[in-house]
């Protein structure tokens, strides 16, 4: 296993997520609180522990960032006041822009959709899947 | 004095007064020193028992006497050694320092803080502070009485 | 107007004549005419053919509350005639401890504002003989006929932003009330004031207390400067020095206004006082401001019972500066 | 103008190697009313204090200056050295060259020119300086103790054994606290009672204790030396004198109330003692569940009462005693984990907190000292033990430790097992503390030899299904989503300060942190100390902790509390506001700022005008005066000044501080 | 010598005076007008009735540094401050003028002269303005106050038609027109006429300061005070008063020594070191005020100090003044008692 304590993924994610995985100290009680762990290859209090050592690599293999279904109930039950919600949305966000350049740009759009479609909706989805 | 007074020229050192209560930020300041911190020796403390002692008076006189800059500190709300003084102090500094900036004062010129004597690292950073913020101000020429300049 | 204000007098002068003569009091502080009509001076009356003298009009400006300071030591009962103003100068000093309630007799006179003869001159630009008064309006007889203009502008800078023209404290309230005022932008002056930067604000005090004689006069006025010694005096610690330099200036001026702070009654009798014209009222008013946005609404002498701000404090009071 | 003398201290080259002394003794030659000025290596040395001794006979010095350290650390020496030379201690003064000077400047060109400024700022300080003397101060001899636990009682009996009286209040009833609560004690297993009830008699039987129970202190005025306290006994509506304690009363008494000490686990009666070892054995009436005081009809009791100790209609009264100290020892209480929705405490009677679960061991509590559930009866078979239950919790709960949980639940489970041999723990831990002399062993026995398991984790759901509390958990060691159908729960809630801790401690007049846990003078070398002399601390009130060290910090306390009531007089403060008269105009509000009641008005008669005239003025009460000063300052007159810091010395201090640039 | 200018280009003579001397001007300084040096863009108000102040200040400081101290050692240094630049005082109206020669008698009659006053004086030139119209305070009239003559000016002026006259009328005030000489071109009125009205409040103060001698114990002194707040108006505004206290600034090495103007009517004008007061109330210290205007001066001067300015009936607070004063001390004309 290689940690590291300079991880781009760590500072992307504390950036977008405004959360630091050192305040945790894994209680764990978010992946006693989270409904879907069955499906999950790493709990979700792993995850934080990977991040505080940096397992970048480790992560991005990962499904658990994906699995999330951003209840809230972890960042509800978090006795050190994370978001640990918030926290896989970082993670999830610098994988998508790390992968591969832009998926798609208003140029893939029909203009029925770009009418159709609500602006949140469209910003959100560029600021997610565009570099 | 003459260099004192030569406005934002890279010599100008301003002088600050700082009243500083006996129990807690006295003692912090004692220990900045235990602590060997390092702030500016531009400010020159006045030992008062408690900021509730800090009559409004003195701070003026500082200003007439040429000081630049004036800092009261006292224990924190809550923490005073005499139990009330820093809540009295609190209501009469604010209430005088909102009437110091009506009379055209920068509100800089005076300020005042809670320090408490574990705050070692806080009493030298507020001195840092309070320093810097002062030599951007540039001297005091609002309240310096005029004459005290011929007579030191 | 002139007919109401005798039947006004009258009654005045019946109610306290009825007290003097019994003996309830001793002496009454009331007003006389001046030298000129729009002069009204301080009358003390202690027999009935001094109350021929009396008079109520809109030029009763003295603040009459502050003499009872001298006149308690030489008078086991004194009776006073309050307007608004009066009345909360007298629980001023009754809260400072200065006077004892039970060897006062407070007669209540609401007032609807003293009108400025400065301002009044000016309005009626060729020579001004005399006025009336009729529904909110003051009718100037000048050599020139008669010009109608709105009383309420016509009134001292001091009455202008007055919110209780009735007695907040009395034993008989001779007339009747006006009831509390609207005043619908209070503090105007203290607000455009702390609008300007520190630089134009200091310039502006700087000129104005340049006029400073150190008369004093605004503190023998003041019913909140009741020291048996003002600091000004004093010679050891010598806090003032008697210098007309600016930071003198600043220094008596700012803890003139500092020592009313939480006390000062906004009754303006400083600034009337002042032979110079400095706007005094607007130190004490920021005063005021500042200390009912910080502490909660708080108005000195309308009940002495309440303490004054500066006597207390809350845990978990806002402060001027940081807390951190 | 006084003759001055001036010392500077090189405190080897810890002053010296930023101030240039030979130019800061030749500068404070020049300072006005210095006759003469000197250097020393270490001025605080023996010889270093008789060389200021040495001058200032030599030069009859009327005052003196020591440029050193801070006055924080040596102006105590350096006053009585001054004194052994036949000056006033107070005629000197101290200017501090060194924290605040050469330990915070880079160098001697920057030191140096403050340093002077310093110094000239205490010359003309110490020019003003007068003559004082501090009061002095009779001791009472006797102490309070507040809160009648097992700190407060130690603390008494400490007290009492050296031979001083000690008046004891406990709100409750009874004395005897939460320790009284617990069935047995870690890491020894003893018994509570067992260790607990002989202290309480001790207490209780002791000629030099006084217990005063079901009361309060409402007041506490006055300093070190001379607390004048208020102390309201509530109405017991019993006769302590004629109650022999038989309990016909409350076998008798038809009406029932949820009891307190059983942590509403089960009901009293209306007339009660709160346990049956309860000291003193008096029962108290519950005015609010009695029958008689709420519909005015059954008195059960006074008929059946032998010795008639009834008494319905007896009043609170109020004791006003004085005391030299004070110490408050009121203990904690226990978090409600209700506000922790997941783990549904309050919703199923299975899931318990910790001193609920301990009252289900004990023989006299609610299930008669049969561990078993209390929706059925049954004894469970599988409990689970949940740590930090609103402890190490910054967003729902404290952000402390509460200390006690780790051991406490490791002593149940073994108790447990004990009672119920075919029981299984399982304990939800983050981290296990055992930090305490037998501790990590006991710990390690329940694991080892009494089969708990062990699981790092937390809980993060429980919910009742059939029969069975559903918990829902992690063991986050094996990255194992851990299930249990448990037939009960334990959380183990954190242990906070008395919600009403605030207001003792203003009627007290000392302060707490933001738990609301009394502040300790000093967390290291003033741990029993408060920051108001004569008032000290023992036990969970100061933050939460186990029995030998609230037991060890109670008797710490005691020894302060003696080593003061040994004093036959303290020495009072020197340093007091006085009461220019004849320019004070009596306005008060010097009194209405006043923290000690120090000030108070006083007429003086006046010459008036051939005759007199009486007026009031204010006057301070030197033994009560601590100079805070406040009063000086709300004085807009300066009539009020404080002896030792005027308004003179203070504005001097200005001038000269502003004159060196 | 007699020149005159436009009104509209007396600016041009500020400016040209201002060059080689001090120029004291009654200027609009807020609401209020006071004799002030003149800076330029100053609004000079020389018809205003009255300056709140009198122009005492010109000759006599409300504040005056006059040495300068060092001390070392057992030395100590005096050094006085000087200041020998040249005065204008202008627009001085009449009475003010009668008033400043109230005060010469007292500075420099006597022995020995008060040199700081003398100084001033004799480095002023002083040019007086006849009125054009007094307020309604005015009394100047039974003081023998001639409004459009002032006797002891260096240059008489007057405003008529929109023109400034001056008459130089020493040797001082022909030097100062002749300064300015390009700009004035030769006057074109020989006599000045116009009718000036003030009141005189029914005073008749004939005989007064003789009868007041034996009244120092007079009931009215009872009466009359009783409104005083003790403050120092009207003493500060009166161009007939000249009370200085000395005080010094500084510490105890260096400093200066001035005189700054004091008023009777304050209590602590008369405290002594021991805390004995011979004026202890404002009875005795209205006494003092009104008795040495109208008895102690005039036993000395044959002449009582007012000028009827009217400067003390508009600024005191409560309308306690001279004329009053006389009023209650039997100095009004029978037909009005």
């Amino acid at each position: 296993m290689a940690t590291s304590n300079k991880s781009r993924l760590v500072d992307e994610m504390k950036m977008q997520s405004g959360q630091d995985p050192n305040n945790c100290y894994q209680c764990a009680k978010c992946s006693a609180a989270c409904p879907v762990t069955a499906a999950m290859d790493l709990l979700p209090h792993q995850v934080i522990r990977y991040l505080q050592l940096g397992l970048e690599e480790d992560l991005a293999k990962s499904k658990t960032p994906w699995i999330c279904a951003s209840c809230f109930t972890c960042a509800a039950r978090c006795p050190r006041d994370l978001d640990l919600a918030r926290m896989m949305e970082g993670i999830r966000l610098v994988m998508l822009r790390r992968r591969e350049g832009n998926k798609f740009g208003p140029a893939d759009l029909t203009p029925e959709q770009l009418e159709k479609l609500p602006q949140q909706a469209l910003v959100s989805g560029f600021r997610k899947y565009n570099k | 004095m003459s260099t004192a007074l030569n406005e934002k020229s890279a010599g100008y050192q301003p002088l600050i007064v700082a009243f500083c209560c006996n129990w807690c930020s006295y003692a912090g300041g004692d220990l900045a020193g235990t602590s060997r911190m390092s702030y500016p020796a531009n400010v020159r403390v006045i030992r008062v028992p408690c900021c509730g002692r800090m009559n409004p008076m003195f701070v003026l006189r500082a200003f007439q006497r040429g000081a630049d800059g004036v800092l009261v500190a006292g224990c924190h709300p809550g923490d005073c050694h005499y139990s009330t003084g820093n809540y009295h102090g609190r209501r009469r500094l604010s209430a005088f320092k909102r009437l110091v900036e009506f009379a055209g004062f920068e509100p800089d010129r005076f300020e005042v803080r809670w320090i408490s004597s574990s705050e070692g690292d806080k009493f030298a950073e507020e001195m840092e502070q309070m320093t810097a913020k002062i030599k951007a101000l540039g001297p005091n020429r609002k309240m310096r009485d005029a004459r005290w300049q011929s007579v030191t | 107007m002139a007919e109401r204000n005798l039947e006004q007098l009258e009654k005045i002068r019946e109610a306290v004549s009825q007290d003097l003569l019994s003996g309830r009091i001793e002496l009454l502080l009331g007003w006389e005419k001046g030298h000129y009509w729009w002069q009204s001076r301080p009358l003390f009356a202690s027999s009935e053919g001094d109350l021929a003298r009396l008079t109520w009009d809109s030029f009763c400006a003295v603040n009459l509350s502050r003499y009872l300071l001298d006149e308690l030591k030489d008078h086991q009962k004194v009776g006073v005639l309050v307007k608004g103003c009066d009345s909360r100068a007298f629980n001023r000093l009754l809260q400072d401890n200065m006077v004892q309630r039970d060897r006062v007799i407070l007669y209540g006179l609401p007032c609807p504002g003293i009108l400025d003869y400065n301002l009044l001159a000016a309005e009626a630009g060729s020579k001004l003989k005399g006025i009336t008064e009729e529904n909110g309006q003051v009718i100037l007889k000048t050599e020139d006929g008669e010009i109608e203009v709105n009383r309420d502008e016509m009134l001292m800078v001091k009455c202008s932003e007055c919110l209780y023209p009735d007695p907040v404290v009395y034993d008989q309230m001779l007339l009747e009330p006006l009831g509390q005022k609207e005043v619908p932008e209070r503090f105007k002056a203290v607000n455009e004031l702390e609008a300007l930067s520190s630089e134009e604000r200091f310039a502006y005090w700087e000129k104005e207390l340049s006029r400073c004689l150190r008369c004093y006069a605004c503190r023998q006025a003041c019913p909140y400067c009741s020291c048996r010694e003002c600091f000004v005096e004093q010679e050891n610690p010598r806090w003032q020095g008697r210098a007309y330099q600016p930071s003198e200036n600043f220094l008596f001026h700012l803890v003139r206004a500092y020592h009313g702070a939480g006390r000062c009654i906004d009754c303006g009798e400083c600034q009337r006082a002042c032979p110079v014209n400095i706007p005094l009222q607007e130190l004490n008013r920021k005063l005021i401001k500042d200390i009912n946005e910080l502490y909660g609404d708080y108005e000195a002498g309308v009940d002495a019972e309440k303490e004054p701000p500066l006597l207390t404090y809350r845990p978990d009071d806002p402060a001027a500066f940081s807390e951190k | 103008m006084p003759r001055t003398g001036v010392f500077i201290c090189h405190c080897g080259t810890n002053i010296a190697g930023t101030v240039d002394i030979e130019k800061a003794v030749e500068a404070s030659r020049n300072f006005p009313g210095v006759v003469h000025a000197d250097d020393y290596r270490y001025l605080c040395s023996e010889m270093g204090q008789d060389l200021i001794k040495k001058a200032i006979e030599d030069n009859k010095l009327e005052r003196v200056v020591v440029g050193t350290c801070s006055p924080r650390m040596h102006e105590g020496t350096f006053r009585k050295a001054a004194a052994e030379a036949g000056l006033n201690p107070y005629l000197l003064e101290v200017a501090n060259i060194r924290e605040h000077c050469s330990w915070v400047h880079k160098d001697i060109e920057e030191g140096t020119p403050k340093a002077i400024a310093l110094l000239r700022a205490a010359v003309a300080k110490a020019v003003l300086n007068e003559s004082l003397d501090a009061p002095e101060l009779e001791v009472e001899k006797r102490a309070l103790v507040i809160g009648g636990g097992i700190a407060g009682i130690q603390a008494a009996i400490d007290i009492a054994e050296a031979g001083y009286e000690v008046d004891v209040v406990e709100r409750e009833p009874s004395i005897g606290g939460r320790m009284a609560q617990l069935e047995k004690t870690f890491p020894t297993l003893d018994c509570s009672a067992c260790i607990l009830t002989p202290k309480m008699v001790e207490a209780a039987q002791h000629p030099n204790i006084n217990l005063i129970t079901y009361s309060e202190v409402e007041e506490v005025k006055g300093f070190v030396g001379q607390f004048d306290v208020k102390i309201r006994q509530k109405a017991r509506s019993v006769d302590p004198v004629k109650c022999t304690g038989c309990g016909v009363c409350y076998e008798k008494c038809p009406a029932k109330a949820s009891s307190e000490f059983e942590m509403g686990l089960s009901k009293r009666k209306a007339i009660y003692v709160p346990f049956p070892q309860a000291v003193p054995n008096v029962p108290v009436i519950d005015r609010d569940a009695c029958l008689y005081f709420r519909k005015g009809r059954c008195q059960i009791c006074e008929k059946e009462c032998p010795p008639q100790a009834i008494v319905y209609d007896q009043k609170d009264e109020f004791i006003e005693r004085r005391y030299g100290t004070i110490i408050v020892a009121t203990g904690f209480d226990q978090m409600s984990p209700s506000q922790y929705g997941e783990y549904g405490y309050g919703q199923h009677p299975d899931i318990l907190t910790g001193l609920e679960f301990e009252r289900l061991f004990n023989a006299s509590g609610p299930t008669g000292g049969k561990v078993v559930r209390l929706s059925d009866g049954k004894p469970p078979k599988k409990v689970v033990f949940v740590q930090c239950v609103g402890s190490r919790d910054k967003a729902r709960g404290m952000n402390y430790c509460s200390k006690i949980c780790c051991m406490y639940t490791a002593k149940q489970a073994v108790l447990l097992k004990e009672k119920v041999p075919d029981a299984k723990s399982y304990v939800f831990y983050i981290d296990v503390r055992t930090a305490g002399k037998g501790y990590e062993e006991f710990q390690r026995r329940a694991a080892e030899e009494y089969d708990v398991a062990y699981l790092r984790g937390q809980v993060g759901k429980i919910f009742p299904e059939g029969d069975h509390l559903v918990v829902h958990g992690v063991d986050s060691l094996s990255g194992k989503i851990i299930e249990i159908k448990a037939d009960m729960v334990v959380l183990a809630a954190a242990s906070i300060a008395r919600a009403d801790a605030p207001d003792l401690g203003r009627i007290v007049g000392i302060n707490s942190d933001s738990y609301h846990f009394f502040n300790e003078a000093h967390p290291k070398l003033k741990p029993v100390e408060t920051h108001t002399a004569g008032i000290f601390i023992a036990g969970a009130c100061q933050a939460p902790k186990d029995i030998p060290d609230t037991v060890a910090q109670a008797s710490a306390a005691a020894v302060k509390a003696v080593g003061l009531l040994s004093k036959d007089f303290l020495k009072g403060e020197a340093c007091t506001a006085e009461v220019n008269q004849a320019e004070c105009s009596g306005c008060m509000y010097c009194e209405a700022v006043c923290p000690y009641s120090a000030i108070n008005p006083v007429e003086i008669e006046e010459r008036y005008h051939g005759g007199t005239l009486k007026r009031t003025v204010a006057e301070v009460n030197p033994a009560l005066c601590q100079g805070c000063g406040s009063c000086t300052v709300i004085c807009r007159s300066g009539s009020v000044n404080l002896k030792g810091f005027s308004n003179e010395q203070i504005l001097a201090e200005v001038d000269a501080i502003c004159l060196q640039r | 010598m007699k020149k005159m200018i436009a009104a509209d280009e007396l600016a041009k003579l500020w400016i040209r005076l201002a060059e080689k001397s001090t120029l004291f001007l009654p200027v609009q300084d807020g609401p209020t007008v006071l004799y002030q040096p003149w800076k330029d863009g100053a609004q000079v108000e020389l018809e205003a009735f009255n300056s709140a102040i009198s122009p005492k200040d010109i000759f006599l400081p409300r504040e005056e540094t006059y040495l300068h101290y060092h001390c070392s050692g057992q030395s100590l240094e005096l050094a006085a401050v000087e200041d020998d630049r040249a005065v204008t005082a202008f627009g001085i109206h009449p009475c003010d003028l009668k008033a400043i020669e109230m005060l010469d008698r007292v500075f420099m009659e006597q022995e020995p002269a008060d040199s700081l006053y003398q100084k001033r004086r004799e480095k002023t030139t002083v040019v007086a303005l006849s009125c054009t119209k007094p307020d309604p305070f005015c009394f100047c009239g039974i003081f023998d106050v001639d409004p459009l003559d002032a006797p002891g000016a260096d240059v008489m002026a007057h405003l008529v038609d929109g023109y400034m006259h001056l008459e130089a009328r020493t040797e001082k005030g022909k030097a100062l027109l002749e300064e300015a000489g390009d700009l004035l071109e030769n006057s074109t009125i020989d006599k000045i006429e116009r009718e000036i009205k003030t009141t005189d409040f029914g005073l008749d103060i004939k005989g007064l300061p003789e009868d007041l001698k034996s009244r120092f114990d007079d009931p009215a002194w009872d009466e009359l005070y009783k409104s005083c707040l003790s403050c120092g108006v009207c003493t500060y505004v009166c161009p007939t008063c000249y009370c200085f206290d000395v005080e010094d600034y500084g510490h105890d090495a260096e400093g200066e020594r001035f005189r700054c103007w004091d008023s009777c009517m304050f209590g602590h004008f008369t405290q002594m070191a021991g805390g004995h007061n011979p004026r202890p109330s404002r009875k005795e210290r209205v006494r003092q005020r009104f008795m040495h205007k109208l008895q102690y001066y005039p036993e000395v001067y044959n002449e009582i100090a007012c000028v009827g300015c009217g400067r003390c009936l508009r600024s005191c607070p409560v309308n306690l003044d001279i004329v009053q004063a006389i009023k209650a001390l039997g100095g009004e004309k029978v037909e009005h008692r």
